[in-house]
């Protein structure tokens, strides 16, 4: 087989305040033609550093050695115009982060037709078409309604899907994609993966393809390479080590899973939050002079409760109002509707008293990346809380945030850093420290797992978990994983397009999904799965 | 009972004119000069008018050339007056009144005649029209005009005001056209860029704001026969170019855009003038002698300050100036020290008084210090090459000792009362600035709180105005002229004194107003002289202003193609009027790509 | 959980102030940036310089021994009388005669032959009395800033030994002018920016963050600020006070602080709608927190890209204050002045190239600096 | 959005309101008044820009006219017919409502020294304000924003560090010694003389032909425009390069190269909207300032008149018809242009809004 992206010795490292990191340690492996690699490994293991080497998107501070090679064309050290002339049309990207990976000024008409117009001359209503093809190929409702949108109004997901649309648009020879379907919902992950299927079928499509679900991994790859610490340990066909796992690594890597079931609630626990008859619509505004058109209907008339020491999972498909329902409960956007905590309507609050309250109650957002200011070292975002917030005065705010770093996995060393020079993993195990530390009553997580690896996950949750005895904390529990949300979750709520569309405890609704909608979700979910068992088997 | 009535082609304030009746042209003309040729010339700023009669608006460089007057005045003579549009004057012994017999030739740049009704126009238009201090200024002193036929005018004066100057003032009225006004619906208290019409040797040709003016000889200008005409109105054309920046000016110059220059700057003079044109002839640099009477300029003391009301600390503070150091490394060494306030003239007193002056000054009695009768006339001081003189120094201090103020064990001057001595100079020119600071440093070196204020030009125009005048020194300066007028009273007379403008220190002294009353009423230059003497000796003894500098010289340089009469007149430079060009020169020069 | 390796947070030496490791991280970038941190060096070294401005150019000595005792005419008062002398008003320590009584006890001789006493006065005897020989240390430049030279010369005069960077028009020397010009302007723009920009921040800062009424309102009042004429206002102000450098001060202050609050308030209407201050706000941080931890160091760019404009600015304004004549008192060493001289003496280059070279040693220093701190601040500015 | 623009119009009147209040009190308490002025204009003094351009040499040449100014005596009726022409003898408050009536009629009277309309005045010295100002502001946004990108690209590198070098001694040089140097060096006599001294054209310019005239002007403002432009290169293209340096390293760009986008659109099209939202949102103010383009100091070492004279002019000659026509027209322009401004941060970056924020 030719290999279509041949990697040599690949050995990258930043340069961080004088310091040398070495981030990829003598990488090799190579990508046939129509093939799929995947590539899996710890977070913070060099994934996504080997991939954007490959045609050298790394930021200024990283120097790349080694040698990549592209149908037999060196990448590295090449001058720009060879560079430019593979990346979006041979070769495609899909980011880690699709939150922060679309220039949020331009409309996406715009994001999408600039490739379109670049490597195929496309453009007015033949490439509107193509755009809007692309969109519904990746499940995006009414495009049309969304052409105009910038991306600040799409949801994760969403975005994440666009971003899927613009690195297929050129009907790429080798796609390289990180992490694709994080935000993804298990229905629009079946599609999307289906998608890439077939154009791997259809055009000899080859992938590079970055995850941390195993599940997917089976489904789709026909190689696989374990990295870990910047080395692969481990590669061979899919079946091979799945099976047959021959590096601790990759054997603890494939045992790890999020597990077991949250602890019972307390009888008596009282309510810390209850929200009635919340709505957000977002105003749909045209012209210089904003008059509104139309709106957005987040969410229409949701209400549900949380107990202390208790977990409501959120879950439905991707733009159906789970963020958007989550900030408005922190009244970190406006909405209509009675929010109450701990009896208070939060609504009513002034915003000094509102910020008092603030101690008590966390959020992980969907977009660690964009919620961390860049300019501060993660020390300090970590401690930021414990500065406002008095937690523990007798020890000093270094060592609680070593101490955090330590239990979400990270390196305490790392704590000078700046946000920019950790991978999509670590930033969201920041977030969710800086959540943590100050031991609040109730933390909003709004998908705090989508990057993490295997191992990782089962160490959070099970972090999470043993917070939560210790503490009684309340979780508001948004994922996409439902594995996760059913290791964690007392209680579920499913949504759709705005609408709670089920609710109640969760074996219940795992067990005995009402309306078809649940039911689709949790097939779908289990049907990965069941196919990979099937992989499993037949291999 | 009948009046000897004078008739006669001139008029002379004092003594008599000194050209006849028929005489040719004045002597200090080439009747022969060629005609031709263009005077070029620049001036500062700009222009948005050709009407110089009003406050509004920037007239135009010799935008009132064009008008002609009744008489005009000579070179070489001061006080006297020659026949221009009139033919003659006639006139009471008494000076009541005087009749202009206008020369029926005259015409105005349109063919019209110039009539004596024009001249009534001219002067109700004035009345009317003009600015508010000259209207008030005239009304007190004519009483009508009157036509009395078309080409006699005749002004008729007030009954009670001193007749001295009147006809000659008068006679320099205007000549405005009424048919031209009324027709034109012109008014004199506007600004507009249409030229009155006027009746005089140059027209204007063209004009371009912000850039140049040019004034073309008019081929039929009724008078360029007339004897006061001859050898003069030489050049075709007079071109006046205007530049913002004096740098800009003078590169012009260098590159042959205009070719005549007088230079009033010192610094410009002394440095400027070494480039390839200057060296290789094609411009000549020249000074020519200037007998004008030096204006007299100087720092001025506000006589009302308390502080400054005793001699001797006038005397004191002056010692502080040291014009020799100024002179020699702030202005180049260009100027004179002024002593007098008839610098340079026959007028300025000399010496311990003696003869006809000791006399009329003893006629004052007590009205004057007897030390003036016996001690010589105050010159200026004289200072070492040093900035602070340590001699004047000395004895500044003892002055001011003398007077009461002692200087402390802080250096600082005090009073009896213990209050220090403050002191404010005020100007609004940068200049003045410059060469004022040393000075000032000098009187902090004296133990005073001297300090210069600089301020926009409209304020300082407001604190001079102001009464009582809100400076402790100023630089300002006094007129003085070599004939007698009315002038003097507004300028040193005791009853003004506060309130005049041209007084800034507010000298009031009945000395200087006994020797005032007889010095305007002078008959003969001989009389004038003892009494200008006079004055000026007890002024100099006052010492309320510091006499600076001055200059005796014309800065002149201009493309080799001009050329002047061989006995210049002392009182006009006449690069306008009497110079001529020479065509041959200019040729050469043009062909030698000197212009632009 | 004791194992947990926490990072020293590492102890400054000085022990006078603790650096946290970020700015530790940012001074090391700083200093890293070469151009930057030579130009600051630079930059510090020449104005505390001009801070002793007295004791590198003056007209009075520094130090004298006169008659066994030391006076130092720099700080205090002397009569020529202390050293033997007639006169009661200050020593004119320039002039040979006082230069000479000091040297030879006060000997009245001086004042009929100076040279001839001082060089008896080596001797240790003069006029055969055995004399106290006192001496004086003069600064390096015997000039102050208004001090006249008596050059016998007309000014303004080429650099020679005496003046280094010659004369001015006003006879005075041009680089005792520069020093204390130099301090002049540099103690005046650094209070007026930092005044100002203190001001201007947090009034662009308030506006942007907070928006609606207030920001709508303040907006309106900056106009009609803006709209004041400042020429009027110092003239007023000049009249009712005099000219002083305080109300100069006061008055740059006055005008000067709206110059970034246009830049701060677009920046922070932009940065409000970001999800790290979003952030910021979930946690509780206070709003002023917000606007300057999370906010301001990254809506900085301007800010800090202005400020040496700024700072350059307000030395211009002050240049074209004085160049209008509504500047500083008239002596007053500025550098406006100097420019003005430059252009009304042609024939002097020297003091067209001082006011050139004085401006862009300034600017230059002042833009590497600025350059390096905005790198220091630059999170992914790498540094080789 | 519609409600705040209109709310952002309304107000325009009560700032206008309140800019000349402000303006009327302040001449208030000026000392010295148009009344001085006339005053010194009477007594033949009064230039303002002597102090400036240098002490005159200027040689009298009004006409010599010199009994008719010999007369310069100060009676009081002088003074007071002064002040009822200027309108001095009304008590402030009817002069002031007077002038905001007029104004609101677009009247805006006449120069206190010369016959003529402010606006005329205005509209007169348009043509010098608007070359300085046009052409100041092109190039200086032609070569600082490609220039300021370049550098944020080569940071770091030789030519960064030329580059800065070069803009910072051309901010350093004063611009009117920088005049005066061009102007000796390149249009006076001693040198080079290629360029013309002063003015916007030739004298003969109405004959040239299409290209002639066109070539002629551009052959007139070179100099004053180079010496107006020098320094303005240093902030905007300093400015350029740090903004693009905030940018160039965020995700979307590496998003935008992914796709295999040309530098130059990367730079242009992506990173150039997210950088520049001051320069862009105050493109607006510089584009009409273009047409109120003032350098006082170039305009006079040039000979050129342009607003800047006029507005420092009348400023110092306190001819408050000019100050207060000029402040009151210009006023309403500024004021829109800041509503356009702030429409263009929204235009920008449609994230940004007024609205105060509730949570
Ligand atoms: N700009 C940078 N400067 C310094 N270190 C960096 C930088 N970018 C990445 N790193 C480090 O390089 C290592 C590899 O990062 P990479 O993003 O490839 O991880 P990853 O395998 O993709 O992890 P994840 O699954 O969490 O996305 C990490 O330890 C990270 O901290
Ligand atoms: N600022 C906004 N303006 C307009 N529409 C918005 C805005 N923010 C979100 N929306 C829309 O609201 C809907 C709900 O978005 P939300 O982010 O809550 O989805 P989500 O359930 O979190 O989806 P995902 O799982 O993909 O993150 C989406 O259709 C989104 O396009
Ligand atoms: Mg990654
Ligand atoms: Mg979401």
């Amino acid at each position: 087989m030719t290999s279509v992206l041949d990697i040599r010795d690949l050995n990258v490292s930043f340069q961080q305040d004088g310091k040398i990191i070495q981030a990829v340690k003598g990488v090799s492996f190579s990508v046939g033609k129509g093939e799929t690699v995947a590539l899996v490994g710890e977070s913070g293991s060099g994934k996504s550093v080997t991939a954007l080497s490959t045609v050298q998107l790394l930021g200024s501070n990283a120097s790349v050695a080694g040698s990549v090679k592209y149908n037999d064309e060196e990448l590295i050290n090449v001058p720009e115009k060879t560079l430019r002339r593979v990346r979006g049309n041979d070769i495609s990207f899909i980011f880690q982060e699709p939150m922060t990976s679309l220039n949020p000024l331009h409309r996406l008409e715009k994001q999408l037709g600039e490739s379109l117009a670049l490597h195929q001359g496309l453009t007015g209503q033949p490439a509107r078409d193509r755009i809007l093809e692309l969109l519904t190929k990746v499940g995006i409702r009414d495009p049309e309604t969304r052409l105009d949108a910038y991306p600040h109004q799409l949801s994760g997901g969403q975005r994440q899907r666009v971003m899927i649309a613009m690195a297929l648009a050129n009907g790429p020879e080798l796609l390289i994609a990180d992490e694709p379907t994080t935000a993804l919902d298990v229905t629009i992950q079946a599609q999307i993966l289906e998608l890439l299927a077939d154009l791997k079928a259809a055009e000899g499509m080859s992938m590079l393809f970055i995850t941390h679900d195993l599940g997917i991994v089976r489904k789709i790859a026909d190689r696989v390479c374990v990295m870990k610490d910047g080395e692969i340990v481990e590669t061979g066909p899919v079946a091979e080590i799945f099976d047959n796992p021959q590096h601790p690594y990759t054997q603890l890597l494939l045992s790890a899973e999020a597990k077991g079931r949250p602890d019972p609630v307390p009888e008596q626990a009282e309510k810390i939050i209850e929200v009635d008859n919340l709505r957000i619509w977002f105003p749909i505004q045209a012209g210089i002079l904003k008059r509104t058109v139309g709106h957005v209907k987040a969410v229409n008339e949701a209400s549900f409760s949380v107990r202390s020491g208790e977990t409501l999972g959120v879950v439905g498909e991707s733009g159906s109002g789970k963020t958007t329902l989550a900030l408005a409960v922190l009244r970190l956007i406006q909405s209509q509707g009675l929010i109450t905590y701990e009896g208070k309507d939060l609504r009513a609050l002034s915003n000094g008293q509102m910020r008092s309250l603030r101690r008590d109650m966390q959020i992980v957002f969907q977009d660690p990346y964009g919620s961390l200011s860049p300019r501060m070292t993660i020390a300090q975002i970590i401690a930021e809380g414990l500065a406002i917030h008095v937690v523990d005065k007798t020890r000093n705010d270094r060592e609680l945030v070593a101490e955090i770093m330590v239990e979400v996995g990270l390196d305490p060393t790392t704590m000078d850093r700046y946000p920019h020079e950790f991978s999509g993993g670590q930033r969201q195990r920041i977030a969710i420290a800086r959540a943590m530390i100050l031991k609040p009553k109730l933390i909003v997580l709004d998908e705090p797992t989508s990057a993490l690896d295997m191992t990782v996950q089962a160490q959070i949750v099970d972090l999470l978990r043993d917070l939560q005895k210790k503490y009684q904390l309340a979780y508001l529990f948004i994922s996409h994983d439902l594995k996760v949300v059913r290791a964690l979750s007392h209680k579920v709520m499913v949504m759709k397009q705005g609408d709670i569309v089920e609710a109640g405890l969760a074996d219940q609704i795992f067990d005995d999904p009402q309306t078809e909608y649940t039911r689709t979700l949790i097939r779908a979910a289990f049907d990965i799965t069941a196919d990979d068992n099937q992989v499993s088997s037949t291999a | 009972a009948e009046e000897k009535i004078i008739k006669s082609h001139a008029y002379a304030i004092l003594g008599e004119p000194k050209y006849a009746a028929d005489f040719e042209h004045f002597d200090y003309v080439n009747p022969d000069a060629p005609k031709g040729g263009e005077m070029s010339t620049w001036t500062q700023g700009t222009f948005d008018s050709f009407n110089p009669y009003s406050l509004k608006g920037r007239a135009g460089a010799l935008s009132s050339a064009s008008i002609e007057r009744l008489m005009m005045s000579p070179a070489d003579e001061s006080g006297v007056r020659y026949g221009l549009l009139a033919e003659s004057l006639e006139y009471p012994e008494s000076r009541d009144w005087v009749i202009f017999n206008m020369r029926p030739e005259a015409r105005f740049s349109d063919g019209t005649p110039v009539t004596a009704d024009d001249i009534v126009f001219s002067h109700e238009l004035l009345m009317e029209q003009a600015l508010p201090s000259y209207r008030e200024a005239i009304s007190k002193l004519v009483q009508k005009v009157e036509a009395i036929d078309t080409h006699r005018v005749k002004f008729t004066f007030m009954p009670d005001v001193p007749r001295d100057g009147l006809i000659s003032q008068v006679s320099t009225n205007p000549a405005f056209s009424r048919k031209w006004f009324e027709e034109n619906n012109m008014r004199l208290d506007e600004s507009r860029l249409v030229q009155n019409l006027g009746s005089g040797p140059y027209v204007l040709d063209t004009f371009n704001v912000n850039r140049n003016i040019v004034y073309r000889r008019n081929p039929d200008y009724w008078g360029k026969d007339l004897p006061v005409n001859r050898g003069r109105h030489n050049f075709d054309k007079i071109r006046i170019e205007y530049f913002t920046d004096n740098n800009a000016a003078l590169e012009a110059f260098k590159g042959g855009v205009y070719a005549f220059r007088l230079e009033q700057s010192a610094l410009t003079w002394a440095t400027q003038y070494d480039f390839p044109a200057v060296q290789n002839g094609r411009v000549i640099k020249e000074e020519i002698a200037d007998g004008n009477l030096p204006i007299s300029e100087g720092f001025v003391f506000n006589l009302n300050r308390e502080n400054l009301k005793d001699p001797r600390v006038r005397e004191a503070i002056s010692l502080m100036y040291n014009f020799e150091w100024t002179n020699e490394s702030l202005q180049f060494g260009l100027y004179s020290q002024r002593h007098s306030f008839w610098e340079n003239t026959d007028f300025a007193a000399t010496g311990i008084p003696e003869g006809a002056e000791l006399a009329f000054l003893r006629s004052l009695g007590d009205l004057i210090d007897p030390a003036i009768l016996t001690e010589p006339a105050v010159m200026a001081h004289t200072s070492g090459a040093r900035q602070l003189d340590r001699r004047n120094l000395r004895r500044a201090t003892q002055l001011l000792q003398d007077s009461g103020w002692e200087i402390g064990d802080d250096g600082k001057l005090r009073n009896g009362d213990g209050q220090a001595f403050n002191l404010e100079f005020l100007t609004d020119d940068p200049e003045i600035e410059r060469l004022a600071s040393g000075f000032v440093d000098n009187l902090n070196g004296l133990g005073m709180n001297a300090r210069l204020t600089r301020v926009d030009p409209t304020q300082y125009t407001n604190r001079t105005r102001a009464r009582p005048r809100e400076y402790d020194m100023i630089f300002d300066q006094y007129g003085t002229s070599l004939v007698p007028g009315l002038g003097y009273q507004q300028q040193y007379g005791s009853e003004d004194a506060y309130v005049s403008n041209f007084n800034p220190a507010g000298f009031a002294d009945p000395g200087a107003d006994a020797i005032i009353e007889k010095l305007i009423a002078s008959k003969t230059p001989e009389e004038f002289a003892v009494t200008t003497k006079a004055l000026d000796r007890v002024m100099r003894a006052e010492r309320f202003i510091i006499p600076t500098w001055y200059k005796s010289n014309h800065w002149v340089a201009y493309y080799d193609q001009y050329e002047y009469p061989e006995n210049m007149p002392p009182y006009a430079l006449g690069y306008l009027d009497f110079w001529w060009y020479n065509a041959d020169k200019g040729q050469a020069l043009t062909d030698a790509g000197a212009f632009q | 959980m004791t194992d947990v390796i926490v990072p020293p947070k590492p102890k400054d030496k000085s022990g006078f102030f603790t650096l946290s490791p970020l700015n530790k991280r940012r001074w090391r970038n700083f200093r890293r940036n070469r151009r930057a941190f030579w130009s600051l060096i630079i930059f510090t070294v020449l104005f505390t310089l001009s801070l002793f401005a007295e004791f590198l150019a003056n007209d009075k000595p520094i130090l004298v021994r006169y008659d066994g005792g030391f006076y130092m005419p720099v700080f205090n008062f002397y009569p020529e009388t202390a050293f033997g002398g007639d006169i009661r008003t200050e020593a004119i320590y320039r002039d040979i005669e006082v230069q000479c009584l000091i040297i030879a006890q006060g000997t009245i001789d001086c004042y009929d032959d100076p040279e001839g006493i001082i060089e008896q006065a080596e001797t240790g005897v003069v006029n055969g009395t055995e004399i106290n020989k006192g001496w004086m240390i003069w600064p390096p430049i015997r000039y102050r800033y208004d001090t006249q030279t008596n050059l016998g010369r007309p000014s303004p005069t080429p650099p020679d030994s005496e003046h280094w960077l010659g004369t001015d028009s006003a006879a005075r020397d041009v680089l005792a002018r520069v020093i204390y010009g130099v301090r002049l302007s540099i103690i005046f723009t650094l209070i007026v920016t930092t005044l100002s920009s203190i001001v201007g921040i947090i009034a662009g800062a308030l506006q942007g963050y907070f928006g609606g009424v207030l920001d709508i309102t303040f907006q309106r009042f900056l106009e009609i600020w803006g709209n004041t004429p400042q020429l009027y206002v110092i003239i007023i102000m000049f009249a009712l006070f005099g000219r002083s450098f305080g109300l100069l001060l006061f008055l740059m202050v006055l005008f000067g602080w709206p110059a970034l609050t246009g830049l701060v308030r677009a920046e922070f209407l932009r940065a409000r709608n970001l999800e790290y201050v979003r952030a910021a706000k979930a946690l509780g941080v206070s709003d002023w927190t917000i606007m300057f931890r999370h906010m301001l160091p990254n809506a900085m760019v301007a800010t800090l890209t202005m400020l040496p404009f700024i700072v350059t600015g307000v030395i211009s304004t002050l240049a074209i204050l004085d160049y209008l004549g509504f500047g500083l008192p008239a002596s007053a060493p500025s550098l406006g002045e100097l420019t003005l001289q430059a252009q009304r003496n042609l024939q002097a280059p020297w003091l067209g190239f001082t006011a050139f070279f004085t401006f862009a040693i300034m600017l230059s220093l002042l833009v590497f600096i600025f350059e390096g701190v905005r790198d220091a601040f630059d999170p992914r500015k790498i540094f080789k | 959005m519609g409600a705040y623009i209109i709310r952002r119009l309304l107000l325009v009147i009560p700032t206008l309101f309140g800019i000349m209040v402000i303006n009327f009190a302040l001449i208030q308490f000026v000392p010295g008044g148009p009344i001085d002025q006339a005053i010194a204009r009477a007594q033949g003094s009064g230039d303002v820009f002597e102090g400036i351009s240098g002490p005159g040499s200027n040689v009298q040449l009004e006409g010599g006219d010199e009994t008719y100014i010999g007369a310069r005596g100060l009676p009081p009726e002088f003074i007071e017919q002064l002040e009822r022409e200027y309108g001095f003898d009304k008590p402030p408050l009817e002069r002031f409502l007077n002038m905001m009536w007029n104004y609101v009629r677009f009247d805006f009277g006449d120069s206190y020294f010369q016959s003529r309309g402010v606006m005329e005045l205005v509209w007169e010295k348009m043509p010098v304000s608007i070359t300085l100002g046009f052409w100041s502001v092109f190039l200086a946004y032609m070569i600082s924003i490609p220039l300021g990108i370049r550098k944020a690209v080569k940071d770091g590198s030789p030519f960064d560090t030329w580059t800065s070098g070069a803009i910072i001694v051309g901010y350093a040089i004063p611009g009117f010694l920088f005049a005066i140097l061009l102007l000796v060096l390149f249009a006076g006599g001693s040198y080079f003389q290629i360029f013309p001294l002063r003015g916007l054209t030739s004298e003969n310019w109405s004959d040239l032909s299409f290209f002639g005239k066109i070539t002629d002007y551009l052959w007139h403002i070179t100099l004053p425009v180079i010496a107006t432009t020098i320094s303005g290169f240093a902030t905007l293209t300093l400015l350029t390069k740090n903004s693009f340096l905030d940018e160039i390293n965020k995700q979307y760009v590496i998003t935008a190269k992914a796709k295999g986008l040309e530098e130059r659109a990367v730079l242009y099209g992506h990173v150039f909207r997210n950088a520049m939202l001051i320069v862009i949102a105050g493109f607006p103010a510089v584009f009409i300032g273009v047409f109120f383009g003032q350098s006082l100091i170039i305009e006079l070492i040039f000979s050129l008149d342009g607003l800047g004279r006029l507005m420092f002019e009348s400023v110092v000659q306190r001819d408050y018809p000019i100050v207060f026509g000029t402040l009151f027209v210009f006023g309403i322009i500024g004021l829109m242009v800041n509503i356009i401004s702030d429409l263009m941060y929204v235009v920008v970056d449609p994230r940004i809004d007024f609205e105060r924020r509730q949570t």
